[in-house]
Protein backbone atom coordinates (compact mmCIF):
# COMPACT_ATOMS: atom_id res chain seq x y z
CA UNK A 1 0.00 0.00 0.00
CA UNK A 2 1.67 3.05 -1.38
CA UNK A 3 -1.01 6.09 -1.44
CA UNK A 4 -1.11 10.26 -1.13
CA UNK A 5 -4.34 11.30 0.37
CA UNK A 6 -6.69 14.12 1.38
CA UNK A 7 -8.56 11.93 3.70
CA UNK A 8 -7.71 11.30 7.62
CA UNK A 9 -5.26 8.10 8.00
CA UNK A 10 -6.59 4.20 8.80
CA UNK A 11 -3.33 3.65 10.67
CA UNK A 12 -5.03 0.70 12.09
CA UNK A 13 -5.87 -0.36 7.87
CA UNK A 14 -2.22 0.61 7.30
CA UNK A 15 -0.74 -1.91 9.96
CA UNK A 16 -3.20 -4.97 9.05
CA UNK A 17 -2.49 -5.09 5.37
CA UNK A 18 1.56 -5.67 6.65
CA UNK A 19 1.08 -8.69 9.04
CA UNK A 20 1.89 -12.16 7.85
CA UNK A 21 2.51 -15.47 9.17
CA UNK A 22 6.35 -15.08 7.82
CA UNK A 23 7.02 -12.24 10.29
CA UNK A 24 8.01 -11.80 13.88
CA UNK A 25 7.37 -8.25 14.27
CA UNK A 26 5.78 -4.89 12.93
CA UNK A 27 6.77 -1.69 13.22
CA UNK A 28 4.70 1.51 12.70
CA UNK A 29 5.87 4.73 12.32
CA UNK A 30 3.63 7.90 12.82
CA UNK A 31 4.34 11.21 11.96
CA UNK A 32 1.77 13.70 14.29
CA UNK A 33 0.67 17.65 14.01
CA UNK A 34 2.82 18.78 16.78
CA UNK A 35 1.97 21.67 18.15
CA UNK A 36 5.35 23.41 19.82
CA UNK A 37 8.19 23.65 17.83
CA UNK A 38 11.10 25.83 18.53
CA UNK A 39 8.97 27.36 20.75
CA UNK A 40 6.24 28.74 17.76
CA UNK A 41 2.51 27.39 18.25
CA UNK A 42 1.39 25.79 15.80
CA UNK A 43 -2.19 25.83 14.84
CA UNK A 44 -2.42 23.18 11.33
CA UNK A 45 -0.63 22.40 9.19
CA UNK A 46 -0.68 22.36 5.16
CA UNK A 47 0.92 19.64 3.02
CA UNK A 48 1.66 20.33 -1.06
CA UNK A 49 2.96 17.36 -2.95
CA UNK A 50 4.24 17.23 -6.71
CA UNK A 51 1.82 14.03 -6.66
CA UNK A 52 3.43 12.58 -9.58
CA UNK A 53 7.03 12.59 -8.95
CA UNK A 54 5.63 11.69 -5.04
CA UNK A 55 4.32 8.93 -5.89
CA UNK A 56 7.23 7.44 -8.17
CA UNK A 57 9.32 8.40 -5.30
CA UNK A 58 7.72 6.31 -2.78
CA UNK A 59 7.49 3.52 -4.62
CA UNK A 60 11.36 3.80 -5.71
CA UNK A 61 12.01 4.27 -1.81
CA UNK A 62 9.93 0.83 -0.94
CA UNK A 63 12.06 -0.85 -3.87
CA UNK A 64 15.51 -0.01 -2.08
CA UNK A 65 14.20 -0.88 1.27
CA UNK A 66 13.10 -4.03 0.20
CA UNK A 67 16.27 -4.27 -1.25
CA UNK A 68 18.23 -3.25 1.98
CA UNK A 69 16.13 -5.11 4.79
CA UNK A 70 14.27 -8.79 4.38
CA UNK A 71 10.99 -7.04 4.42
CA UNK A 72 8.47 -9.21 4.54
CA UNK A 73 5.27 -6.61 3.46
CA UNK A 74 5.57 -2.41 3.93
CA UNK A 75 2.76 0.25 3.63
CA UNK A 76 3.54 3.86 3.35
CA UNK A 77 0.87 6.33 3.17
CA UNK A 78 1.29 10.29 3.34
CA UNK A 79 -1.76 12.44 4.01
CA UNK A 80 -2.22 16.20 2.03
CA UNK A 81 -4.01 19.06 2.89
CA UNK A 82 -4.94 20.57 5.76
CA UNK A 83 -3.84 19.12 9.16
CA UNK A 84 -5.19 20.00 12.80
CA UNK A 85 -3.08 19.23 16.18
CA UNK A 86 -2.26 15.11 16.76
CA UNK A 87 -3.38 14.50 13.23
CA UNK A 88 -1.61 11.50 11.58
CA UNK A 89 0.86 13.19 8.64
CA UNK A 90 2.38 9.93 7.48
CA UNK A 91 2.11 6.32 8.32
CA UNK A 92 4.79 3.97 7.80
CA UNK A 93 4.19 -0.05 8.52
CA UNK A 94 7.07 -2.55 7.94
CA UNK A 95 6.76 -5.96 8.51
CA UNK A 96 9.94 -8.35 9.05
CA UNK A 97 10.96 -12.06 10.47
CA UNK A 98 13.02 -10.39 13.47
CA UNK A 99 12.18 -7.05 15.05
CA UNK A 100 15.86 -4.96 14.36
CA UNK A 101 14.93 -5.04 10.99
CA UNK A 102 11.75 -3.74 11.51
CA UNK A 103 13.24 -0.65 13.67
CA UNK A 104 16.07 -0.11 11.09
CA UNK A 105 13.91 -0.38 7.91
CA UNK A 106 11.26 1.90 9.40
CA UNK A 107 13.54 4.15 10.69
CA UNK A 108 15.38 4.45 7.17
CA UNK A 109 12.02 4.81 5.31
CA UNK A 110 11.13 7.79 7.43
CA UNK A 111 14.42 9.40 7.04
CA UNK A 112 14.65 9.15 3.17
CA UNK A 113 10.84 9.95 3.06
CA UNK A 114 12.28 13.56 4.27
CA UNK A 115 14.87 14.11 2.54
CA UNK A 116 13.97 13.03 -1.26
CA UNK A 117 9.90 12.87 -1.91
CA UNK A 118 8.51 15.96 -3.28
CA UNK A 119 5.92 17.13 -0.17
CA UNK A 120 6.05 20.34 1.40
CA UNK A 121 4.91 21.62 4.89
CA UNK A 122 3.11 24.54 5.61
CA UNK A 123 2.91 26.07 9.29
CA UNK A 124 -0.41 27.96 10.16
CA UNK A 125 1.04 29.19 13.79
CA UNK A 126 -1.94 30.33 16.28
CA UNK A 127 -0.04 34.10 15.91
CA UNK A 128 -1.43 34.17 12.37
CA UNK A 129 2.07 33.83 10.34
CA UNK A 130 2.09 30.92 7.80
CA UNK A 131 5.27 29.62 6.93
CA UNK A 132 6.72 27.30 4.80
CA UNK A 133 9.04 24.64 5.81
CA UNK A 134 12.24 23.82 4.16
CA UNK A 135 15.17 22.49 6.03
CA UNK A 136 18.64 23.90 6.28
CA UNK A 137 20.40 24.90 2.60
CA UNK A 138 23.04 21.88 2.95
CA UNK A 139 20.24 19.20 2.64
CA UNK A 140 19.13 21.02 -0.24
CA UNK A 141 22.28 20.27 -2.05
CA UNK A 142 22.26 16.71 -1.61
CA UNK A 143 19.11 15.98 -1.62
CA UNK A 144 19.58 11.88 -2.01
CA UNK A 145 22.13 11.74 0.79
CA UNK A 146 21.72 14.82 2.68
CA UNK A 147 19.83 14.18 6.21
CA UNK A 148 16.90 16.97 5.82
CA UNK A 149 15.31 17.69 9.17
CA UNK B 1 7.55 22.38 -25.69
CA UNK B 2 8.54 21.90 -22.00
CA UNK B 3 6.55 22.21 -19.39
CA UNK B 4 8.27 23.94 -15.76
CA UNK B 5 5.83 23.20 -12.80
CA UNK B 6 6.31 25.22 -9.44
CA UNK B 7 5.55 24.44 -6.13
CA UNK B 8 5.13 25.11 -2.55
CA UNK B 9 7.63 28.57 -1.79
CA UNK B 10 8.70 28.43 -5.79
CA UNK B 11 5.30 28.71 -6.76
CA UNK B 12 4.24 30.92 -4.09
CA UNK B 13 7.58 33.42 -5.09
CA UNK B 14 6.93 32.63 -9.39
CA UNK B 15 3.38 33.60 -8.91
CA UNK B 16 2.23 30.94 -11.11
CA UNK B 17 1.98 26.87 -11.11
CA UNK B 18 3.58 26.29 -14.53
CA UNK B 19 5.36 27.60 -17.43
CA UNK B 20 5.21 26.36 -21.02
CA UNK B 21 8.29 26.83 -23.10
CA UNK B 22 9.08 26.57 -26.49
CA UNK B 23 12.43 24.77 -27.17
CA UNK B 24 13.85 25.32 -30.61
CA UNK B 25 16.57 22.77 -29.87
CA UNK B 26 17.98 20.51 -26.76
CA UNK B 27 19.28 22.40 -23.98
CA UNK B 28 20.67 21.37 -21.01
CA UNK B 29 18.76 21.76 -17.73
CA UNK B 30 21.56 24.66 -16.36
CA UNK B 31 20.36 26.67 -20.00
CA UNK B 32 16.47 26.24 -19.05
CA UNK B 33 17.09 26.88 -15.52
CA UNK B 34 18.98 30.44 -16.20
CA UNK B 35 16.01 31.00 -18.93
CA UNK B 36 13.51 30.65 -16.07
CA UNK B 37 15.26 32.53 -13.78
CA UNK B 38 15.85 35.24 -16.28
CA UNK B 39 11.94 35.06 -16.95
CA UNK B 40 10.66 35.14 -13.62
CA UNK B 41 13.34 37.12 -11.50
CA UNK B 42 10.91 36.94 -8.30
CA UNK B 43 12.67 33.24 -8.12
CA UNK B 44 16.39 34.97 -8.17
CA UNK B 45 16.15 35.18 -4.02
CA UNK B 46 15.63 31.53 -3.83
CA UNK B 47 18.02 30.54 -6.44
CA UNK B 48 20.93 28.83 -4.30
CA UNK B 49 17.82 26.31 -2.47
CA UNK B 50 16.04 25.36 -5.49
CA UNK B 51 16.09 22.12 -6.69
CA UNK B 52 15.14 20.55 -10.11
CA UNK B 53 13.40 17.18 -11.37
CA UNK B 54 12.86 16.27 -15.16
CA UNK B 55 10.42 13.51 -15.59
CA UNK B 56 9.87 12.69 -11.73
CA UNK B 57 13.35 12.31 -11.01
CA UNK B 58 16.08 14.87 -9.61
CA UNK B 59 18.10 15.94 -12.06
CA UNK B 60 22.02 17.12 -12.82
CA UNK B 61 22.56 20.58 -14.43
CA UNK B 62 24.16 18.64 -17.20
CA UNK B 63 21.10 16.69 -17.92
CA UNK B 64 19.25 17.58 -21.93
CA UNK B 65 15.77 18.70 -21.81
CA UNK B 66 14.24 17.41 -24.92
CA UNK B 67 10.89 18.51 -26.16
CA UNK B 68 7.89 16.77 -24.14
CA UNK B 69 9.80 16.83 -21.20
CA UNK B 70 8.10 18.11 -17.82
CA UNK B 71 10.47 20.04 -15.22
CA UNK B 72 9.84 20.93 -11.63
CA UNK B 73 11.10 23.52 -9.85
CA UNK B 74 10.84 23.69 -5.77
CA UNK B 75 12.57 24.37 -2.96
CA UNK B 76 13.82 21.28 0.10
CA UNK B 77 11.33 18.74 0.84
CA UNK B 78 9.90 18.89 4.04
CA UNK B 79 6.92 16.20 4.27
CA UNK B 80 6.77 13.51 6.74
CA UNK C 1 -1.10 1.66 30.30
CA UNK C 2 1.18 -1.27 31.23
CA UNK C 3 -0.97 -4.44 31.29
CA UNK C 4 -0.61 -8.63 31.15
CA UNK C 5 -4.11 -9.52 29.40
CA UNK C 6 -5.51 -13.08 28.28
CA UNK C 7 -7.46 -11.03 25.56
CA UNK C 8 -6.59 -10.16 22.34
CA UNK C 9 -4.63 -6.99 22.32
CA UNK C 10 -6.22 -3.62 20.23
CA UNK C 11 -2.74 -2.09 19.00
CA UNK C 12 -5.13 0.24 17.98
CA UNK C 13 -6.47 1.69 21.44
CA UNK C 14 -2.68 1.06 22.77
CA UNK C 15 -1.39 3.28 20.15
CA UNK C 16 -4.38 5.96 20.62
CA UNK C 17 -3.54 6.17 24.27
CA UNK C 18 0.13 7.58 23.39
CA UNK C 19 -0.88 10.19 20.93
CA UNK C 20 -0.31 13.72 22.19
CA UNK C 21 0.17 17.25 20.75
CA UNK C 22 3.58 17.28 22.42
CA UNK C 23 4.78 14.15 20.37
CA UNK C 24 6.15 14.94 16.52
CA UNK C 25 6.59 10.84 16.26
CA UNK C 26 4.96 7.88 17.00
CA UNK C 27 6.58 3.96 17.17
CA UNK C 28 4.13 1.18 17.92
CA UNK C 29 5.55 -2.14 17.85
CA UNK C 30 4.19 -5.49 17.45
CA UNK C 31 5.91 -8.99 18.32
CA UNK C 32 3.60 -11.17 16.45
CA UNK C 33 3.32 -14.98 15.90
CA UNK C 34 5.77 -16.16 13.57
CA UNK C 35 4.99 -19.52 11.46
CA UNK C 36 8.56 -20.82 10.56
CA UNK C 37 11.43 -20.43 13.28
CA UNK C 38 14.66 -21.65 12.04
CA UNK C 39 13.10 -24.47 9.89
CA UNK C 40 10.83 -26.06 12.58
CA UNK C 41 6.59 -25.02 11.64
CA UNK C 42 4.95 -23.13 14.79
CA UNK C 43 1.19 -24.07 14.92
CA UNK C 44 0.51 -21.87 18.22
CA UNK C 45 2.71 -20.48 21.44
CA UNK C 46 1.83 -20.41 24.78
CA UNK C 47 2.82 -17.56 27.57
CA UNK C 48 3.16 -17.77 30.75
CA UNK C 49 4.56 -15.10 33.03
CA UNK C 50 5.68 -14.44 37.10
CA UNK C 51 2.43 -11.79 36.59
CA UNK C 52 3.29 -9.95 39.87
CA UNK C 53 6.79 -9.60 39.27
CA UNK C 54 6.55 -9.48 35.21
CA UNK C 55 3.97 -6.32 36.20
CA UNK C 56 6.61 -4.61 38.44
CA UNK C 57 9.27 -5.48 35.77
CA UNK C 58 7.37 -3.80 33.28
CA UNK C 59 6.82 -0.65 35.43
CA UNK C 60 10.20 -0.34 36.21
CA UNK C 61 11.08 -0.62 32.48
CA UNK C 62 8.74 2.17 31.51
CA UNK C 63 10.54 3.90 34.59
CA UNK C 64 14.14 3.51 33.46
CA UNK C 65 12.99 4.28 29.58
CA UNK C 66 11.56 7.67 30.68
CA UNK C 67 14.95 8.62 32.18
CA UNK C 68 16.38 7.57 29.17
CA UNK C 69 14.56 9.42 26.54
CA UNK C 70 12.10 12.16 26.55
CA UNK C 71 9.05 9.94 26.07
CA UNK C 72 5.76 12.14 26.05
CA UNK C 73 3.36 8.86 26.45
CA UNK C 74 3.85 4.65 26.62
CA UNK C 75 1.88 1.89 26.63
CA UNK C 76 3.59 -1.58 27.33
CA UNK C 77 0.53 -4.89 26.97
CA UNK C 78 1.82 -8.04 26.79
CA UNK C 79 -0.62 -10.99 26.29
CA UNK C 80 -0.55 -14.13 27.90
CA UNK C 81 -1.97 -18.15 27.04
CA UNK C 82 -2.36 -19.55 23.64
CA UNK C 83 -1.99 -17.55 20.75
CA UNK C 84 -2.13 -18.86 17.37
CA UNK C 85 -0.53 -17.45 13.91
CA UNK C 86 -0.05 -13.53 13.21
CA UNK C 87 -1.63 -13.03 17.05
CA UNK C 88 0.21 -9.70 18.60
CA UNK C 89 2.15 -11.24 21.54
CA UNK C 90 3.12 -7.60 22.66
CA UNK C 91 2.78 -4.04 21.84
CA UNK C 92 4.67 -1.66 22.80
CA UNK C 93 3.66 2.46 21.88
CA UNK C 94 6.10 5.36 22.79
CA UNK C 95 5.33 8.95 21.45
CA UNK C 96 7.96 11.56 21.44
CA UNK C 97 8.92 15.28 20.48
CA UNK C 98 10.88 13.82 17.43
CA UNK C 99 11.32 10.73 15.74
CA UNK C 100 14.63 9.60 16.03
CA UNK C 101 13.76 9.20 19.91
CA UNK C 102 10.75 7.14 19.06
CA UNK C 103 12.58 4.49 17.42
CA UNK C 104 15.36 4.31 20.18
CA UNK C 105 12.72 4.46 22.83
CA UNK C 106 10.19 1.41 21.28
CA UNK C 107 13.72 -0.77 20.61
CA UNK C 108 14.91 0.08 24.02
CA UNK C 109 11.93 -1.41 25.35
CA UNK C 110 11.40 -4.11 23.50
CA UNK C 111 14.95 -5.24 23.64
CA UNK C 112 14.96 -4.91 27.38
CA UNK C 113 11.41 -6.44 27.99
CA UNK C 114 12.97 -9.69 26.31
CA UNK C 115 15.99 -10.07 28.43
CA UNK C 116 14.13 -9.41 31.99
CA UNK C 117 10.52 -9.79 32.38
CA UNK C 118 9.76 -12.89 33.55
CA UNK C 119 7.67 -14.25 30.78
CA UNK C 120 7.71 -17.25 28.76
CA UNK C 121 6.85 -18.43 25.46
CA UNK C 122 6.09 -22.77 24.78
CA UNK C 123 6.59 -23.52 21.15
CA UNK C 124 3.49 -25.97 19.69
CA UNK C 125 5.05 -27.22 16.72
CA UNK C 126 2.87 -28.54 13.84
CA UNK C 127 4.56 -31.94 14.43
CA UNK C 128 3.08 -32.14 17.99
CA UNK C 129 5.96 -31.49 19.93
CA UNK C 130 6.12 -28.74 22.74
CA UNK C 131 8.95 -26.79 23.15
CA UNK C 132 9.69 -23.79 26.21
CA UNK C 133 12.06 -21.37 24.74
CA UNK C 134 14.24 -20.09 26.64
CA UNK C 135 17.76 -18.15 24.86
CA UNK C 136 21.57 -19.05 25.76
CA UNK C 137 22.99 -19.62 28.91
CA UNK C 138 25.20 -16.77 29.03
CA UNK C 139 22.20 -14.48 28.28
CA UNK C 140 20.69 -16.32 31.22
CA UNK C 141 23.92 -15.91 33.74
CA UNK C 142 23.00 -12.30 33.40
CA UNK C 143 19.47 -11.08 32.82
CA UNK C 144 19.82 -7.79 32.97
CA UNK C 145 22.52 -6.62 30.33
CA UNK C 146 22.62 -9.82 28.41
CA UNK C 147 20.13 -10.38 24.65
CA UNK C 148 18.21 -12.44 25.36
CA UNK C 149 17.48 -12.89 21.63
CA UNK D 1 8.15 -19.38 56.26
CA UNK D 2 9.32 -19.03 52.68
CA UNK D 3 7.75 -19.37 49.57
CA UNK D 4 9.13 -20.59 46.56
CA UNK D 5 7.57 -20.20 43.09
CA UNK D 6 8.28 -22.40 40.04
CA UNK D 7 7.92 -21.23 36.83
CA UNK D 8 7.89 -22.46 32.94
CA UNK D 9 10.45 -25.19 32.53
CA UNK D 10 11.62 -25.03 36.22
CA UNK D 11 8.00 -26.00 37.26
CA UNK D 12 7.44 -28.68 34.76
CA UNK D 13 10.55 -30.10 35.80
CA UNK D 14 9.81 -29.69 39.58
CA UNK D 15 6.53 -31.19 39.50
CA UNK D 16 5.28 -28.47 41.40
CA UNK D 17 4.38 -24.58 41.20
CA UNK D 18 5.11 -23.30 44.70
CA UNK D 19 6.86 -25.02 47.88
CA UNK D 20 6.82 -23.61 51.67
CA UNK D 21 9.89 -23.87 54.04
CA UNK D 22 10.41 -22.64 57.14
CA UNK D 23 13.15 -21.05 58.18
CA UNK D 24 14.16 -21.18 61.60
CA UNK D 25 16.87 -18.12 61.07
CA UNK D 26 17.79 -15.89 58.45
CA UNK D 27 19.72 -17.59 55.87
CA UNK D 28 21.30 -16.28 52.15
CA UNK D 29 19.40 -17.32 48.80
CA UNK D 30 22.41 -19.35 48.29
CA UNK D 31 21.95 -21.37 51.07
CA UNK D 32 18.37 -21.67 50.33
CA UNK D 33 19.14 -22.46 46.49
CA UNK D 34 21.09 -25.39 47.68
CA UNK D 35 18.05 -26.73 49.89
CA UNK D 36 15.84 -26.33 47.30
CA UNK D 37 18.16 -28.24 44.85
CA UNK D 38 18.31 -31.02 47.62
CA UNK D 39 14.74 -31.14 48.44
CA UNK D 40 13.89 -31.25 44.26
CA UNK D 41 16.72 -33.07 42.96
CA UNK D 42 14.33 -32.93 39.43
CA UNK D 43 15.81 -29.55 39.29
CA UNK D 44 19.35 -30.40 39.42
CA UNK D 45 19.79 -30.39 35.37
CA UNK D 46 18.57 -26.91 34.82
CA UNK D 47 20.60 -25.73 37.74
CA UNK D 48 23.09 -23.47 36.04
CA UNK D 49 20.51 -21.95 33.80
CA UNK D 50 18.01 -20.93 36.60
CA UNK D 51 17.41 -17.66 37.72
CA UNK D 52 16.57 -16.67 41.06
CA UNK D 53 13.90 -13.70 42.11
CA UNK D 54 13.34 -12.63 45.79
CA UNK D 55 10.06 -10.36 46.50
CA UNK D 56 9.39 -9.75 42.75
CA UNK D 57 13.42 -8.34 42.29
CA UNK D 58 16.41 -10.16 40.29
CA UNK D 59 18.35 -11.25 43.72
CA UNK D 60 22.24 -11.79 44.20
CA UNK D 61 23.31 -15.49 45.93
CA UNK D 62 24.60 -13.13 49.29
CA UNK D 63 21.33 -11.63 49.46
CA UNK D 64 19.51 -12.44 52.85
CA UNK D 65 16.57 -14.24 52.98
CA UNK D 66 13.70 -13.37 55.38
CA UNK D 67 10.73 -15.46 56.72
CA UNK D 68 7.93 -14.02 54.63
CA UNK D 69 9.86 -13.67 51.62
CA UNK D 70 8.82 -15.02 48.35
CA UNK D 71 11.41 -16.60 46.04
CA UNK D 72 10.93 -16.98 42.44
CA UNK D 73 13.13 -20.02 40.65
CA UNK D 74 12.60 -20.09 36.70
CA UNK D 75 14.60 -20.46 33.34
CA UNK D 76 16.16 -17.46 31.54
CA UNK D 77 12.82 -15.89 30.14
CA UNK D 78 11.55 -15.62 26.62
CA UNK D 79 8.77 -13.46 26.57
CA UNK D 80 7.62 -10.87 23.52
Amino acid sequence: MIQLTDQPLDYAAITESVRDPAAGAVVLFLGTVREFTAGQQTEQLEYEAYREMALASLQQLVQEAASMYPLVKVAVVHRLGVLQLTDVAVAIAVSTPHRAQAFAAGQWLIDTLKQRVPIWKREHYVDGRVQWQHPSQEAAVAPVVGEAS
Amino acid sequence: MVTVLFFAAAKEAAGMELLRLEVSQSLSLLQLQQRVLQLVPALQPLQSLLLWAVNNQYAVPAQVIESGDTVACFPPVSGG
